[in-house]
């Protein structure tokens, strides 16, 4: 056995390229036409304990009724309750993509009927730290209607309004 | 084991392709059409107290779901928002072991567990091709369907099994499709249809490997008091066993199944059977491929080694047979990955409730559930139930 | 209809989206044992396998651990490039990693001095003619770079 | 009483050496390291291993039905097994599954391995896009439709539960620094420990941001190891060890799919039910007098700190002033993470297995230059992984 030999590892490229279909369901897709046909967030609401489920699922995790067809309109406005500033190149696993830079992303509670819940984890328009505040009112900016395919970027940010 | 404990509502999914669908549901919605109609017949709910499902287990392996801790997806309809949870990332089967076991040791008293997948969504060749260690097998571009043509042609050749034997484990499986609401593939074939059919890895061909199909199946499974309690027909678990062989294809003797009979041999000991062909009534068991209903019958003893074939010829494993196999069609009927074993279970049980409408086999008293996973039946698991505690 | 109509006449969405981020660029370590087998492979075309003193096997492809007794595994010895096939399969359907496109025909062979078999592709050979018992040698890549694939194939001898 | 219809104890543990690359070895083998050092510690032979537990995540570290692969060399050779995932809990879940199946009789010594080894890139690794991809490899894990988009890992999330725990307890960035400092003092006395890091609060407060306002030094690092456990019946531990280490309870809370509405207001509620139902099933009213040290998964500083008051350890906003005042320290009142925890090394799968194992090697007392000054009669150990599961044990010196 040469020196060479005693002192290396190998390493085997050996990896698989795997794509899946990940399907939406039946109520995340009826949420996802109502944001595309309509700009519309319609969420659900348990009607046991009254928790909002954004976006809306089949049994309320809390107290595992069924939510049925309990809908609820929320939004396009809402309120920030916290946020964060991504510093590191961030890979799209959707692509594999590297994003440099994106803006910060915030928790917006959005408008619509009392309840836990209601929650959304979007971007923010606004890039300026100094300027983002718990509490600040933000409404959401769709994409043109011809450009929305259905999905959750369909909403582009969320912009600051004053009120 | 320290505590007697029965399984006590089942319920499945029609199984079927969602890809014709435009995959229409996702997996909670898809795993949700089992959970109800089990926590219907039960009138369990979740609860913290000890009245109701003390704790969950999802069935879902994470290769198949295409995402890392994907049973995450299935944690709000089987309750486990808050509360006790186990996620096993094989065949369900394996999920039924553990929820007897959390139950034999007296953590918990009703066990939930649910298996789903979505086989549709998924690059079958390709997930299979990840199973395999990256240095030595998985770039001969081996799957599970080539591995299996190896073990295939391995029984063929040490037993002179045929062509036409494996084809026709294929027609009767179809066969008694037609009588199993749940089916998927239920038209009719004869063994030339299955020999002509498109060949995919010498000498299996594209109809004798299990059709790509997706669906859910729950189960409740209690201790004896609550047991009792809950439903007048439990059906109690009388012996279970799982056993791994060893893992480079190449190592074993694929003619041979050996950890198939170290399972069997385990499950029967625990649950006091000496002759399975006389002892047990009906046994649905988890043929991925044409071949292994035949290698899976030696393995579990209902016929001496490379007897297979001579067993299926005979007629004994037909309905109306000595020991009729896969009443419901098994996994080349339709069975989704995860779900495999968890399906071969609710049948079992559905027999012995006597519940199985046209495919009812008469007066069974015992049954036995397998389940098999890994390349060429690495895994296999053997259950015994039975109608009487 | 297990759903609500106005949910089951839904017009379904779906993505499709890589399962991972890693896709096909993934390298994984081999190891000590796994680095001396495919320098060899790769330097000098010889075929190493490793032998459990205790069991008394020698098994290709060399491991740390014998399955059987768990004894750790350190006693290199060369195996032929010759052996018998054990069993084999053609593939007709494309897949992923395939050495060769389909049609191509795949076997275990037990190598003279080994006890197991070895997974390898079976080539310049007429299907019809593949037997199990058949003998078959190595061919080796002319261009090797350290792994499996550095045998090229076994050919029918 | 004891909760089990039988009594499991734990009778032998074993780590491998963590380093952020292990490719001397591939990632059976490295499984095999810890097994045969566990193996040793209770001095049995393969034969004597009845069931083995296998914890992976497949779809992060590059091969599908792990189980298989590992068989041959995790002493699994025609015996049972069991395979789990839940994150980075799963180190836990299968030690909770080792526990049910002895306890239930279905064996009387089984075996728990996790391993870690993933796959590497080709590419030279520049810096923080090793991270980045890790983060990414996570983010899969999310919602495909919903949530891949937006988010970037749990580093997002304990990002949003920094910024939330800053708005609302007034803690100083000082003590987060200082509960990182005390991590690394500690896994500078850890023989296993993977980053040895002589690091100051300066250091801390001076590390560049990764996602405001977490900062580098205050989350985990990648590590490659693996981790090993072996638990038995009363009676067959009896004759293993004369130091079993007796499991009193375990618990597991999980939590519901999609993690975007569960991070404002940041809601750790399985974190909460987990703990509760672990103090109250075992009859501990103050848990920080009651339990004399405690192994937590901490994937960042902040973790730590804001999981004490979820986990009933301290009250609401007390967690900082406690942990500046050096209450958690491996000679305070309340050791926490005397090992360095999860932010010196993270495996990922292992890591939970080896807060488990740092926790019975504290009520053994070899835990060597890093076991508390005090006598150890209760651990808890703790893991956290996937969308939010927890999972707890609490061993104890005295046969429960």
């Amino acid at each position: 056995m040469t020196e060479k030999q005693q002192a290396e590892v190998l390493p085997i490229i050996a990896g698989v390229d795997f794509r899946f279909k990940y399907p939406a369901g039946v109520y995340m897709s009826k949420c996802l036409h109502e944001m595309k046909e309509n700009a519309r967030f319609l969420g659900i609401q348990c009607p046991k304990c009254k928790a909002i489920w954004w976006p809306p699922q089949v049994v309320c995790s809390y107290c595992h009724s069924e939510t049925g067809t309990n809908w609820v309109e929320l939004g396009p406005r809402g309120t920030v309750i916290n946020w964060v500033v991504v510093h590191i190149p961030a890979i799209d696993p959707r692509t594999g993509e590297v994003k440099a830079t994106q803006p910060p992303a915030a928790t917006i509670r959005l408008d619509g009927p009392e309840g836990r819940g209601a929650n959304w984890l979007h971007f923010l328009e606004e890039t300026d730290l100094d300027k983002i505040k718990k509490g600040m009112r933000v409404e959401a900016v769709f994409k043109p209607k011809e450009e929305r395919e259905g999905q959750a970027s369909d909403v582009m940010f969320f912009r600051t309004v004053e009120e | 084991m320290a505590r007697r404990v029965a399984i006590v509502a089942v319920a499945q999914t029609k199984y079927d392709d969602l890809s014709q669908t435009n995959w229409k549901y996702n997996w909670e919605e898809l795993l949700y059409q089992s959970v109800k109609p089990v926590l219907e017949e039960t009138g369990l709910t979740f609860t913290e107290d000890g009245t109701g499902i003390d704790a969950s287990i999802s069935c879902h392996d994470s290769i198949w779901a295409g995402s890392p801790f994907s049973a995450g997806k299935t944690d709000d309809v089987l309750g486990t928002h808050f509360r006790p949870g186990e996620k096993i990332d094989a065949d369900g089967a394996m999920g039924v072991t553990e929820a007897l076991c959390q139950i034999a040791s007296g953590d918990f008293d009703i066990v939930i567990v649910g298996g789903v997948n979505i086989d549709s969504a998924a690059p079958r060749n390709k997930v299979e091709n990840y199973c395999f260690d990256p240095f030595y097998q998985r770039l001969m571009g081996l799957d599970m369907t080539s591995a299996a043509a190896l073990q295939a042609q391995r029984y063929m050749y040490r037993y002179g099994i045929t062509r036409e034997q494996c084809a026709r484990v294929v027609v009767k499986s179809r066969r008694n499709a037609k009588n199993n609401p749940y089916a998927f593939a239920t038209e009719d074939l004869t063994v030339e249809d299955v020999l002509r059919s498109k060949m995919l890895a010498y000498p299996i061909t594209a109809l004798e490997i299990k059709p790509m199909v997706d669906g859910s199946c729950t189960m409740i499974l209690a201790e004896e008091e609550k047991a009792k309690r809950i439903t007048d027909k439990p059906i109690w678990i009388k012996g279970i066993k799982n056993c791994y062989d060893g893992y480079y294809l190449g190592d074993r003797d694929l003619a041979d199944c050996k950890s198939l009979e170290v399972a069997a041999q385990g499950a029967y000991q625990t649950a006091g059977i000496t002759d399975p062909r006389k002892e047990i009534d009906v046994a649905d068991i988890g043929a991925y491929f044409s071949y292994h209903e035949l290698l899976w019958c030696e393995g579990l003893g209902f016929c001496g080694k490379g007897e297979g074939g001579k067993l299926l010829d005979s007629g004994a494993t037909e309905m109306g047979g000595e020991i009729p196999i896969n009443p419901s069609g098994g996994a080349l009927a339709g069975s989704p990955y995860t779900v495999e074993g968890l399906a071969r279970i609710a049948e079992a049980v559905l027999q012995l409730r006597g519940e199985a409408g046209a495919r009812q086999v008469p007066e069974a008293k015992t049954a036995l559930a397998h389940a098999t996973l890994g390349a060429c039946g690495q895994w296999q698991q053997v259950m015994i139930l039975g109608k009487e505690i | 209809m297990f759903y609500p109509k106005e949910l089951e006449e839904v017009e379904p969405i779906w993505e499709e989206q890589p399962a991972a981020v890693s896709g096909s660029d993934i390298a994984y370590d081999v190891g000590r044992i796994g680095t001396k087998f495919f320098a060899e492979l790769r330097d000098n075309k010889k075929i190493l396998g490793i032998r459990c003193p205790v069991c008394n096997l020698v098994y290709v492809p060399p491991r740390l651990s014998c399955k059987n007794c768990f004894t750790e595994l350190k006693e290199w010895v060369e195996v032929g490039d010759i052996g018998t096939l054990l069993t084999y399969t053609v593939v007709y359907v494309p897949g992923e990693n395939q050495p060769f496109g389909p049609p191509y025909a795949i076997g275990l062979i037990q190598l003279d001095g080994a006890d197991t078999g070895l997974m390898h592709v079976i080539g310049e050979t007429d299907f019809e003619k593949l037997s199990v018992g058949m003998r078959l040698g190595a061919v080796f890549s002319e261009e090797r770079d350290g792994s499996i694939r550095d045998i090229k194939y076994f050919k029918p001898l | 009483m004891a909760r089990f219809g039988r009594r499991v104890a734990v009778v032998g543990v074993g780590l491998s050496h963590c380093d952020r690359s292990r490719s001397d070895v591939n990632k059976v083998e490295l499984a095999n390291e810890s097994i045969r050092r566990c193996l040793d510690d209770a001095q049995l032979s393969m034969s004597d291993i009845e069931e083995v537990m296998v914890a992976e995540i497949d779809s992060l570290f590059g091969v599908g039905q792990s189980q298989m692969w590992y068989t041959d060399d995790i002493a699994c050779y025609l015996k049972p097994g069991v395979k789990v995932e839940t994150g980075g809990s799963v180190g836990g879940s299968a030690c909770h599954s080792a526990v049910h199946h002895v306890a239930a009789g279905a064996c009387d010594v089984a075996l728990v391995t996790a391993t870690s080894k993933g796959g590497g890139t080709r590419e030279p690794i520049e810096r923080f896009v090793a991270g980045a991809r890790a983060q990414a490899a996570m983010t899969a894990g999310m919602h495909p439709i919903w949530d891949r988009w937006v988010f970037v890992g749990p580093l997002m999330l304990f990002a949003f539960m920094a910024n939330d725990y800053l708005m609302r307890s007034g803690c100083t960035r000082e003590a987060i620094a200082k509960c990182r400092v005390k991590a690394a003092k500690n896994a500078m006395k850890n023989p296993y420990g993977h980053l040895k890091r002589d690091i100051t609060v300066e250091d801390v407060l001076n590390s560049p941001f990764i996602i405001w306002p977490l900062r580098l030094l205050e989350f985990c690092p990648i590590s490659q190891g693996s981790a090993a456990m072996i638990f038995a019946s009363e009676e067959k531990a009896k004759k293993i060890t004369n130091k079993p280490v007796w499991v009193e309870d375990i618990v597991s809370a999980h939590s519901k799919q999609y993690w975007t509405d569960a991070m404002v207001p940041i809601d750790w509620g399985s974190q909460e039910a987990g703990a509760v139902a672990l103090w109250k099933r075992n009859g501990i009213t103050n848990p920080w007098k009651e339990i004399d040290v405690f192994e937590m998964y901490d994937p960042s500083s902040w973790a730590e700190v804001i999981w004490m008051e979820w986990m009933h350890l301290c009250g609401k906003g007390e967690a900082w002033k406690l942990v500046d005042r050096g209450a958690t320290e491996i000679d305070g009142e309340f050791p926490i993470n005397p090992s360095g925890g999860v932010v010196s090394t993270n495996p990922g799968v292992p890591s939970t297995t080896m807060r488990y194992v740092e926790a019975a090697l504290q009520v053994r007392g070899d835990a060597g230059e890093h076991q508390v000054p005090r006598e150890v009669k209760r651990a808890v150990g703790h893991g956290f992984g996937g969308t939010n599961w927890n999972t707890f044990i609490l061993l104890s010196k005295d046969m429960p």
